[in-house]
């Protein structure tokens, strides 16, 4: 178990180096897929498999999917890999690679430190535990995230709105012109 | 009578007030008639009131009029006071004042600002009584201060010049430095007695002083600060020449018979405290006899008339310095009132010839004027030999002599202060005998346009007999001993006994003084009249020429104060004109307005750097709980 | 599994939260920058999950489905956003937006 | 409830006359007119009603008191005393003539600035008035605003940073003031458990010497800076100098006066030791102020500018005084507000006068106007001359007796203090020489002063030599004030102060008393 | 659920139901009035709702929410807040091209998400609060979508929030690592066997103030505000000024009060250095910009600092202040941009000083209600401003917090210099000559012109009467027992 455990976790952090190192969009997509479900076998060592089967459903399927739909309709074509290529120079990313460098070292150190008093062996909380607190206690919980997911498909609604109806004349030309 | 004691001053501010009121409606006969009459009405008053004094001796009249005000136990009134002392100063200022305003209707007839002018003339009486009659030092103050605004008004009268209005600046700004010095004297008294009134001060000096207290030095000298400055007495004496820039019957008034003799009133009315304090009383008659030498010199060389009568002025005060000086207390009022008749004489006399010249007033430029102008003439002469101290004839030679003898003989006397008074003696009649000279002998230079009405010979003729006659109610011990007037001021003043070691030879020193002021004339009369070519060939001699530019302009104290005081004060000022202080503020705002450019550049509108300011703030909360 | 290796769990969270930070950061597409906020948060509740593991508790995992639903949200108003930003703009350049500044 | 009334009044005034601009174009400034004079009978009927000693007993004439924020122990408590009585008179008579004087200067948004003007005035009577320390703080800064517009609104070109700077000035010294009646308050809460802004409690606090000397400084700040003295002073330049003329005699004749009041009601009583222990500093800054000002006054050009500077100099004399603790120097700082709020008005006015007929305030280009101009030219004279104190004019007394009071405290302080006297002559005759004589350098007529102004200055004049000659109603009227003031100065040994509250008989919610 | 749990949370389910409501009307039948209408009603409901909460002493919901006087109070707050918002916005939307419908719903979930935060008493309800406000917040920043700033802002907004929840989340989860509870009372009672904090729970904290410094906008998370009161439409600067940072400052309060935060200098260090910073960069770079929104960005960052002094006096006066502040800055903030969406037209918000340049001559009254917002803001007597900066500074003197106590004198002082200036530029005189090149073209609606005029007075009687008000919050926060406590 734990040796799954330490392999998932490489495989995590190496493939989340892969996807902030690529330039080509499609590239870090499917690293950051990889990562997903690295992650969700981290998941399943913790003793959570339900949480590790709702990771690769939705972050790695339903996330991952909507944001290659955006990248398909914006055409993203292979300039744009060159210019991200330009955009991620040396000079970019050392700077606040240090400083995530300083700030990754003291977490590190704050979480090594930590000592926890618990030594039994871990137990498993299963998807019934989950699903009882879930509809029991955290029921407001969950009514507040169907009023977050309705927020976010109101916006997402009015922003994401095409302009069939656009009515400004110089926005027309713009776009026409795109 | 003395219920009207009130009315003395009070009728020249009236009239001064009616005159500022009205000055610019009515027509010019009735501001004459409001400005002399106030000051004429103001002289009977006084005459009357002298009367009835002399009638019946009394130590002092009093009334109070109001209390001025009332603060812890301060309480100065608005009270008059009236001594044998304040008695002659009231009736030389009433009666000369009168006058002289006479004089100055006729005098200033064809002014634009009449009305303005005799305002100021009549306020100036009134302060200047005022100033004499105070029972206490705060209204004195009052009187002092008014009369050097008076002062400063009439020296800038013919304010379209700016060279008058900087004399009348000047005039202002020096005596007020000396003012200042006596307010500091004041507050001392004040602490010291509980009180400002002047007899009361002078009653409890004694026990609160032993002579040569400390304390009554210092007052002394501060009020001897406050006298120098009014009395244009070394050091403050620069004002005074420049103040002939003021129309002449002004400098008669203010600039030789009153005003600046109110040093000489203040001493003589502090003279407990000075007697208190030899030292200072030492100083003064050591100023007095600095100053009149000084300034002595300075007339010789002067060529405006004016001038030379004003240095003349300064020498005279002098004189009287000297007098209080040695404590001949009687002997230096006495100067000062036949000093007042013969300057006030002898101004009128310049003012008439100035104005017969067309405001021409160097010396230089006139001359023969004997026979054009007689009346004038001959009481100039008159005025003259009483300046000069022509033996028994004159009022000056008296009152002179008198001061002469106790600066040898007093019990504060001795021969360096006599020696400088006899030479001031010598030289006062060079220079009188000068300008008589110069201006009545020799060939005309200038015509005389018009010849002198009668509103100014009576007045002149009236001061010309004073100036010969005055000096009879004192005559010296050898002489018929008649000692009317320092009988009249013994209760106030002190008398002086003169050493008796001395008192025998008295007729030798009279002798010499008549000797030296004949010697002056005749020396005037060799180089002006007799050989001129002395002079010229004196005026080939470096040193003579050097010297005679020294004197010429004052000893330099212009020079002096202008480098030492008025420039740097200037140019300090202008310096920080900006206020150095505010830039300090400005400072403040700058380097605001520096950090909010230096901020404004981390809000670049660009989004990753401004997650880096997320990061920086994760970093430094992350680091403040590792380490702190 | 020890209790060592729950350290270790969580050090994966903050090694993962620190790598999606350093994407943000240097990242200036923004696509990139929220998928890379993604990697954060997903990275949180893999924390979340530790907790939950290390106290035996359901609570964790329940947050863990908040979060996946509030990214889910989130992500779908930023991609409508983006396409909205790269039809006004023309270029997904976050640095390229910024009109507003000073 | 007549001292509420005199606050409606003028506010309410002000509301109206901003209202009634659009009614008629001339009601607004006789609606202020009206405020203001009937304020001002209000005050002289107080005045003339009371028998002018009214010593021994309390000097309360009259109190209010209204509980206003409970919680905090905020009330409205407004009392007259003596002190606060001559402030009153003086403020509504140069209101009257702040009115007066902008008559015809203000054509633009005449009605908003006649709102203006007597928000300002409501704001210093409130100042004089309250004796509850919120309550005060609050007016303290209920004036600036109206002061901030009518600068920044009717002033001249530089208008806008003259009036930041004075805004800010204030502002920032007034909060400095704030933490100090805060702190105040909760040292006298925890010491006695009421908390409570009421002036005569918070007399009772005692406090270490540390706390006292910090809220002293607190409370200084505010009174310096309004007073100003040296080196807090450069905003009063800029003020004075761009404001309006009413403007500029409120600031001068009324706004500083506020600080030297402040530091007579709260510095003196309530911090004790720590003023005795500041005094000598305090005169220091005096002096300095009297000589600085005095030189930084005769450099400049700008009329107006000169008299502002003028003025840091006067008020160098009232803060010399204030820390000499006597009676004397007290009745003098007292006369030299009224004397200096009258003098410097009318320099002030003389200058608004100037600039209404020149269009510049640079004395450069003024010259010979004696004969042009005779009226104004003696009216000059007359304020020339108190502010370089000339007996038997009101400034004189103010500053002797400030003088003789601080000689008994400090003697060489005295003596420089007495050395600005001279150069007080040294600037003011310069005001003369440049704009009355010399040549004149232009031949542009110069109207005589008219009626109206005549009517503005007259009074003025006739104050002046009042306050000069018989000064006694004025004092009287301050003594027993005064004498309250320097109660915890009588004896120093003695820790406890007298009890204030003790003697002022129960009030009323809301209900007026009169003593006799 | 039980039946109380329904009564307790009317309230918020008011604003559920109208959100959805609007959903439905919209499908149905587009009209902007309407949707108004029914927006001002849920609102007006939703706060007379509370009214039979107010005799509440406290109800816990377990384990999510707690409902006391406290949260009553800014609930009541935050929905009059949302009320006058809404009634502003009508005008100037009503003008805008866009769809306008769907604002509503937005600014009611808004709302909902600011009311959740202030009640939650759990990790979990404190994080969906917060998020329904971000996510409905996205939308509405960039709600105009075809100005390039509104969605500049939107994205740089949406972008700054996600990053620091993911902060906050992961402080959580330390924090939860380390207490193994997640409830507020749950976190207090672990640590209260702690004289110092362990390492583990200080960086979650840290990590916690991060997420919540951000929404606050305090130095040094506060770089997006600027952008976004620039790029938001004016009525949703109001709503990102007051509501939003209210309700994560009741949650602040809450939780620092129950777990008694105020025992560890670290924390309290940290804050103070937050609050220092916040008054310094917002009134320094608010100094000389021209941008009436960007100073009123700039100037709620100084003014969030201002109130940390409040919060660090620790004492349940502090609680007060802060509360009284809030008020004060609401109103003043609201009428503030009220003001500017008032004169602003369907092109641009009226937001360079040019647009307000004579203003008192050309509109008075709305010249003199915004003098009076900015007075307040300044904190001068007779508006609310001041005595909510009394009361602030009150609270700072009350625990000796001098320190910040004279940086908050000091920067007063800067601040009034802005404020003054755009005072200063309404009462210049315009030029007749030359009309501005672009002049705004608003339409004035009487529900703007009113609720400008309701804000305007409300500010003046706070101002002058502040006693009805101070009664109002002492008595409500009496039976809060985590107030009283100090």
């Amino acid at each position: 178990m734990e040796l799954t455990f330490y392999i998932a976790a490489a495989v995590a952090i190496l493939s989340t180096i892969m996807v902030i190192t690529r330039y080509n969009m499609i590239h870090a997509l499917l690293y950051l897929v990889v990562s997903f479900m690295a992650v969700a076998v981290v998941f399943f060592t913790l003793g959570a498999p339900f949480m590790a089967a709702l990771e690769i459903i939705i972050y790695a399927g339903a996330i991952v999917v909507l944001i290659i739909f955006v990248i398909m309709m914006l055409n993203m074509i292979q300039e744009d890999v060159q210019r991200e290529k330009e955009w991620l120079k040396p000079s970019v990313w050392v700077g606040p690679a240090l400083l995530s460098a300083v700030l990754l070292a003291e977490l590190a150190y704050i979480l090594l430190g930590a000592n926890p008093s618990q030594t039994e062996a871990l137990v498993a909380v299963d998807a019934k535990l989950v699903g009882l607190a879930l509809f029991g206690p955290y029921l407001l919980g969950v009514q507040l995230c169907g009023i977050l997911l309705m927020a976010g498909i109101v916006g997402a609604y009015h922003l994401g709105r095409q302009k069939k109806k656009v009515i400004h004349r110089f926005l027309q030309e713009r776009s026409a012109a795109a | 009578m003395e219920n009207l004691l009130w009315l003395i001053p009070a009728l020249p501010f009236l009239g001064a007030i009616l005159l500022v009121l009205f000055g610019g409606r009515l027509p010019k006969s009735l501001l004459s008639l409001i400005g002399v009459g106030s000051v004429g009405v103001s002289a009977l008053v006084t005459i009357l009131l002298g009367f009835e004094f002399l009638a019946e001796r009394p130590l002092y009249y009093q009334q109070e009029v109001w209390q001025w005000f009332s603060v812890a136990g301060f309480t100065p009134s608005v009270a008059f006071h009236v001594d044998a002392l304040s008695m002659v100063f009231i009736f030389v200022i009433t009666f000369v004042g009168f006058l002289i305003h006479l004089y100055a209707t006729a005098y200033m007839a064809d002014e634009a600002d009449f009305a303005r002018f005799f305002a100021c003339m009549n306020l100036f009486v009134g302060s200047m009584l005022v100033l004499v009659l105070a029972d206490n030092l705060l209204l004195l103050y009052l009187g002092w201060e008014g009369v050097g605004l008076c002062s400063y008004l009439l020296i800038g009268f013919w304010y379209k010049e700016p060279a008058n209005g900087y004399a009348a600046r000047k005039a202002f700004i020096i005596t007020r430095i000396g003012d200042t010095a006596m307010a500091i004297g004041l507050f001392l008294l004040f602490q010291l007695f509980g009180t400002l009134n002047i007899q009361t001060i002078l009653s409890d000096a004694p026990q609160v002083w032993p002579v040569g207290a400390e304390g009554a030095l210092l007052v002394a000298l501060l009020l001897l600060g406050g006298a120098v400055g009014k009395s244009g007495q070394l050091p403050l004496q620069t004002w005074l020449p420049d103040a002939m820039a003021g129309p002449t019957p002004v400098s008669a008034l203010i600039h030789a018979a009153t005003m600046v003799t109110a040093g000489v009133y203040l001493i003589a009315r502090m003279n407990v405290v000075f007697e208190l304090a030899p030292l200072a009383q030492l100083l003064v008659a050591v100023v007095g006899a600095a100053t009149l030498l000084i300034a002595g010199f300075s007339a010789l060389t002067q060529y405006d008339l004016k001038r030379v009568l004003a240095y003349s002025t300064i020498s005279q005060i002098g004189y009287m310095f000297l007098a209080l000086g040695v404590g001949a207390w009687s002997a230096g009022i006495f100067h000062f009132m036949i000093h007042a008749f013969f300057k006030a004489l002898l101004f009128l006399c310049a003012g008439a010839i100035i104005l017969a010249l067309h405001h021409e007033q160097d010396m230089r430029h006139m001359g023969g004027l004997r026979k054009s102008m007689p009346v004038v003439f001959w009481t100039f002469l008159i005025g003259a030999g009483s300046l000069a101290a022509l033996p028994l004839i004159t009022a000056g030679f008296y009152s002179k002599d008198q001061i002469l003898w106790y600066a040898l003989a007093g019990e504060n006397g001795n021969v360096w202060l006599y020696a400088a008074g006899l030479a001031g003696a010598f030289v006062t009649s060079i220079y009188t005998f000068r300008m008589v000279f110069l201006t009545f002998y020799g060939p005309a230079k200038t015509h005389v346009s018009h010849p002198p009405g009668k509103l100014i010979t009576i007045p002149l003729i009236l001061l010309a007999i004073l100036s010969l006659v005055g000096g009879f109610i004192e005559l010296p011990h050898n002489f018929g001993h008649l000692v009317l007037f320092s009988e009249l001021l013994q209760p106030v003043l002190p008398a002086i006994e003169a050493s008796a070691s001395l008192a025998a030879n008295e007729w030798l020193f009279q002798l010499l003084a008549a000797v030296v002021s004949l010697g002056g004339v005749f020396v005037a009369y060799l180089f002006y009249i007799k050989s001129p070519y002395l002079l010229h060939r004196l005026m080939h001699n470096g040193l003579a020429v050097r010297l005679q530019q020294f004197w010429f302009a004052g000893w330099g104290f212009d020079a002096l104060y202008d480098n030492l005081f008025v420039r740097p004060y200037v140019f300090l000022a202008n310096l920080n004109k900006r206020d150095i202080i505010d830039s300090f503020y400005t400072g403040l705002a700058r380097t605001a307005e520096g950090f909010h450019v230096m901020l404004s550049q981390s809000q670049n509108g660009v989004l990753r750097s401004y997650v880096m300011g997320i990061v920086v703030g994760a970093i430094m909360i992350l680091t403040i709980s590792l380490f702190l | 599994m020890s209790t060592a290796s729950m350290e270790a769990a969580l050090l994966l969270a903050g090694i993962l939260f620190m790598l999606g930070l350093i994407s943000v950061l240097i990242r200036r597409n923004i696509i990139f920058m929220l998928i890379s906020v993604e990697i954060m948060l997903n990275a949180a509740g893999l924390a979340f999950i530790v907790a939950g593991t290390r106290w035996v508790q359901p609570d964790g995992q329940i947050m863990f489905i908040f979060i996946l639903t509030m990214a889910a949200a989130e992500v779908s108003v930023g991609l409508a956003l983006i396409l909205q930003i790269y039809h006004q703009l023309k270029t997904l350049n976050s640095d390229a937006a910024n009109i507003m500044k000073g | 409830m007549i001292l509420l009334w005199m606050i409606v009044l003028l506010m309410a005034g002000g509301v109206l006359a901003w209202l009634a601009k659009r009614w008629h174009p001339v009601l607004p400034r006789w609606i202020a007119l009206f405020a203001i004079l009937t304020d001002l009978i209000l005050a002289c009927y107080l005045w003339l009603g009371t028998p002018t000693a009214v010593t021994g007993s309390s000097p309360w004439l009259v109190r209010l008191e209204i509980p206003w924020v409970p919680q905090w122990g905020v009330n409205f408590i407004l009392a007259l005393d003596g002190l606060s009585l001559l402030m009153l008179l003086l403020t509504f008579f140069l209101g009257a003539l702040a009115v007066l004087i902008s008559w015809r200067e203000i054509s633009t948004k005449s009605g908003f600035f006649y709102f203006n003007l007597l928000w300002v005035l409501a704001g210093i009577t409130g100042v004089f008035l309250t004796m509850d320390l919120f309550l005060f703080y609050f007016f303290w800064e209920v004036m600036l605003i109206p002061m901030y517009f009518l600068i920044g609104v009717w002033g001249h070109a530089n208008r806008n940073y003259a009036a930041y700077k004075f805004f800010l000035f204030t502002q920032a010294s007034g909060l400095l003031m704030l933490l100090a009646i805060l702190g105040l308050y909760f040292i006298h809460g925890s010491q006695t458990g009421i908390y409570t802004f009421n002036y005569f409690e918070l007399l009772e606090t005692t406090l270490d010497p540390l706390a006292a000397r910090l809220l002293m400084f607190g409370f200084l700040a505010a009174f310096l800076v309004k007073l100003p003295v040296v080196p807090f002073h450069s905003w009063l330049p800029d003020a004075h100098s761009e404001a309006p003329t009413a403007g500029s005699i409120i600031l001068a004749g009324l706004l500083l006066k506020t600080g030297a009041y402040g530091l007579l009601r709260f510095v003196l009583p309530l911090f004790p030791g720590a003023a005795l222990e500041f005094a000598p500093w305090a005169m220091l800054l005096g002096v300095v102020g009297i000589i600085y000002g005095a030189i930084l006054a005769f450099s400049q050009t700008d009329l107006k500018r000169l008299v502002a500077y003028t003025s840091v100099s006067h008020m160098g004399f009232v803060i010399l005084g204030v820390f000499a603790f006597n009676e004397w120097a007290l009745q003098g700082v007292v006369m030299q507000m009224i004397a200096h709020g009258l003098s410097t008005g009318a320099l002030f006015v003389i200058a608004g006068f100037l600039y209404e007929r020149l269009h510049t305030r640079d004395i450069q280009q003024m010259g010979g106007f004696w004969s042009k101009a005779p009226k104004m030219g003696v009216i000059a004279l007359i304020f020339v001359m108190a502010s370089l104190g000339l007996p038997g004019l009101g400034n004189f007394i103010a500053e002797f007796l400030t003088l003789v009071g601080s000689w008994q405290a400090n003697n060489w302080l005295t003596v420089f203090a007495t050395i600005g006297l001279v150069l007080a002559t040294v600037y003011s005759l310069r005001i003369m020489q440049k704009v009355f004589y010399e040549p004149a350098p232009t031949d542009r007529p110069l109207p005589d002063l008219n009626a109206r102004e005549l009517l503005i200055t007259l009074p003025m004049v006739v104050l002046i030599l009042w306050l000069g000659l018989y000064p006694q109603p004025i004092l009287d009227t301050a003594r027993p004030s005064i004498n309250q003031q320097l109660e915890a100065y009588q004896e120093p040994e003695v820790e406890e102060k007298k009890v204030v509250v003790a003697e002022v008989p129960e009030v009323e919610l809301g209900i007026e008393k009169m003593s006799e | 659920m039980s039946q109380n749990d329904f009564l307790h949370l009317m309230p918020l389910l008011i604003l559920t139901f109208a959100a959805l409501l609007i959903m439905l009307v919209i499908a149905a039948w587009r009209n902007h009035k309407i949707i108004y209408v029914i927006t001002a009603i849920s609102f007006v409901a939703a706060f007379l709702s509370l009214f039979e909460l107010r005799a509440v002493t406290e109800y816990t919901i377990e384990p999510l929410l707690v409902i006391d006087g406290f949260a009553v109070f800014y609930i009541g707050l935050m929905l009059a807040t949302a009320l006058l918002i809404s009634m502003l916005s009508y005008a100037y939307f009503e003008q805008q091209k866009e769809q306008k419908e769907e604002y509503y719903i937005l600014l009611i979930l808004a709302t909902l998400g600011a009311c959740v935060l202030v009640i939650s008493k759990h990790f979990a309800s404190l994080f969906l609060g917060l998020e329904v406000l971000s996510v409905a917040l996205y939308a509405l920043i960039s709600y105009l979508r075809v100005r390039e700033r509104s969605d500049e802002a939107g994205i740089k907004y949406l972008i700054l929030a996600a990053f620091s929840s993911a902060f906050l989340l992961f402080g959580m989860a330390l924090v939860y690592f380390s207490t193994g509870i997640m409830t507020f009372e749950g976190i207090a009672a672990a640590m209260s066997g702690y004289r110092e904090l362990p390492m583990l729970l200080l960086t979650g904290f840290g990590m916690m103030i991060i997420g919540i410094g951000f929404k606050l906008s305090v130095v040094p998370f506060h770089m997006w505000t600027p952008d976004v009161y620039e790029g938001a439409p004016a009525p949703v600067t109001a709503f990102v000024a007051t509501v939003s940072k209210g309700g994560v400052l009741g949650l602040l309060i809450r939780f620092f009060m129950e777990v008694d935060g105020f025992r560890y200098p670290t924390l309290l260090l940290i804050f103070t250095i937050v609050a220092v910073a916040s008054m310094f960069a917002g009134n320094l770079l608010a100094l000389m910009q021209q941008n009436v929104k960007r100073i009123l960005a700039y100037s709620s960052i100084s003014h969030l600092g201002y109130l940390l002094v409040a919060f660090l006096a620790g004492s349940q006066m502090g609680v007060e202040a802060i509360t009284f502040y809030l008020v004060a800055y609401f109103i003043t903030t609201v009428g503030a941009f009220g003001v500017i969406a008032m004169l602003s037209d369907n092109s641009r918000d009226a937001e360079q000083m040019d647009d307000f340049r004579g203003l008192l001559w050309r509109r008075p009254w709305t010249a003199t209600a915004f003098t009076a917002m900015l007075l307040s803001l300044a904190g001068i007597p007779l508006t609310a401003g001041f005595v909510g900066k009394f009361y602030v500074l009150a609270a700072g003197v009350n625990t000796q917090k001098w320190l910040l106590v004279a940086m908050l004198v000091l920067n007063s002082v800067i601040g009034l210099y802005y404020y003054i200036k755009v005072i200063a530029v309404m009462f210049q005189q315009p030029d007749t000559e030359k009309e501005p090149a672009i002049r705004l073209r608003p339409s004035i609606y009487i529900a703007s012109v009113g609720t400008l005029a309701v804000l305007t007075l409300l500010l003046v009687w706070v101002g002058v009467y502040p006693t009805a008000l101070v009664d109002m919050i002492q008595s409500m926060f009496a039976e809060v027992p985590t107030l009283v406590a100090r």
